[in-house]
């Protein structure tokens, strides 16, 4: 699909640019006009995934992730958070309601989460190598008569 | 991130104000926690109405802070929470978990 | 300067983008607790160098734009904004309040704004081969008695 | 980007709503321009208590309006700018050439 518009965000993983990534992605997405429902779905499935490679792709350093936003035909935007750190090594099951390997204070529903606020999910890995999300959500069109 | 609270006869009720994300969970959840260890409440009211995000990294603080609420034999709700928390307390289950006012 | 943190932000000259770079600067700069009037001043002064490339370094067609972001030691915001267009053949007629090529919908007053709002400008260009505008500002602590 | 508008004995009081920028300037030059030559008014008020945001191609779209409102002997004023719009024009020396409530 050509892209009628796109950005592409660099920053280490600093927790402090969860906020910014997610923040970049909904102002990315507003030029499709999306209800404020529909922004609180990207808002949180781009922090879910953003927060993923702060915490398990590089769990003792600093690396870099890339947020890559695009804007396709029939008002569709596709997200694409890529990380170049540990890896998956069984993605099937890394998505699977509630499993996480972070300890306590992750609940294993970051996937989940993603998958539910998008119309499409697509989760690539590497152990060793990195992560690599694809996230596509179709906005309605206003004028067909939602508004 | 701000936590503001107040505790009158043995009600506890915890203002959160600001977004909820991992970068900022550690700190509520400590905040929250040195709140109830401090005036053991009877009743434990979490206000979200400041709240403007949360993701799935504000799962474990709910929980926690309704853990250590129950531990002192004490009640634990949620109020105040807008759509988007709604849809993530919805979808991760959380909403079946935590009472919501 | 050792950077503490940064962003980089790739995006074509469509003018839809100028939201969401400034949106996207202020953002990045928010780490720093500034005040609502210097989150004003930053994202005026980017939006003035975003629309530049846009108007003026890609005036009939689509380039890429990039804005980088740093946080520097002492609380300092640094963007850099770049475009690879027209250029500018004399950078400091182009500084000058009032002068502008862009006719009646431009005023010239473009970098009087990023100069008064932003504690440092540095605008390097080369015709034919782009502009590079660099922009600082200090953002006072707020627990040194300001809020 | 959205402007309204109401007219009463000569009177217009246009308000515009969301960010003037260059994205923005060409579409509400031209609806200004549309309101003014349809209600030929006496009084013209643009209220920007509605604009989040508004950098130099802010400019050029406040002094067009005011050319058109004076053109037909109008008077020409704005009120409700915020902070930043205000910081805008008295650094580019618009607040010197157009009338502020
Ligand atoms: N970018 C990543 N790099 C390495 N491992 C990851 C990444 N994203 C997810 N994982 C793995 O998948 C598991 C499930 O992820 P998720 O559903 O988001 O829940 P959580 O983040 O709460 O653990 C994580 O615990 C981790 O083991
Ligand atoms: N990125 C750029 N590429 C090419 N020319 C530029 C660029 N930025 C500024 N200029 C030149 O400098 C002039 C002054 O810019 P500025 O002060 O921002 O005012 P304005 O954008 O209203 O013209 C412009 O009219 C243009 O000729």
């Amino acid at each position: 699909m050509k892209a009628i518009n796109y950005i592409s965000v660099t920053f280490p993983s600093r927790s402090a640019n969860e906020a910014f990534a997610r923040t970049a992605a909904a102002c990315f997405a507003a030029q499709l006009d999306p209800t404020l429902d529909e922004l609180g779905d990207i808002k949180t499935a781009v922090s879910e995934a953003v927060t993923n490679c702060i915490v398990h792709a590089y769990p003792d350093s600093l690396g870099k992730i890339t947020l890559k936003g695009r804007i396709l035909e029939g008002g569709i935007v596709e997200f694409v958070i890529r990380d170049w750190g540990r890896g998956i090594a069984d993605v099937t099951q890394a998505r699977m309601p509630m499993y996480t390997t972070g300890g306590e204070e992750r609940s294993g529903m970051g996937f989940t989460i993603m998958e539910s606020f998008m119309d499409k999910l697509r989760v690539r890995s590497s152990v060793g190598k990195g992560t690599t999300v694809v996230m596509r959500r179709r906005i309605a069109s206003r004028s067909a008569g939602r508004d | 991130m701000h936590v503001t609270y107040t505790c009158k006869d043995g009600n506890a009720r915890i203002r959160l104000l600001g977004e909820i994300d991992h970068h900022a969970a550690r700190q509520i959840s400590a905040e929250i926690g040195r709140i109830i260890d401090t005036h053991l409440p009877r009743s434990c009211t979490l206000d979200l109405s400041g709240v403007t995000f949360m993701d799935s990294s504000g799962i474990a603080v709910l929980l926690r802070a309704k853990r250590r609420a129950e531990e002192i034999d004490g009640s634990f709700s949620v109020e105040g929470a807008g759509p988007q928390i709604k849809r993530v307390m919805q979808t991760t289950g959380l909403a079946r978990l935590i009472s919501i006012r």
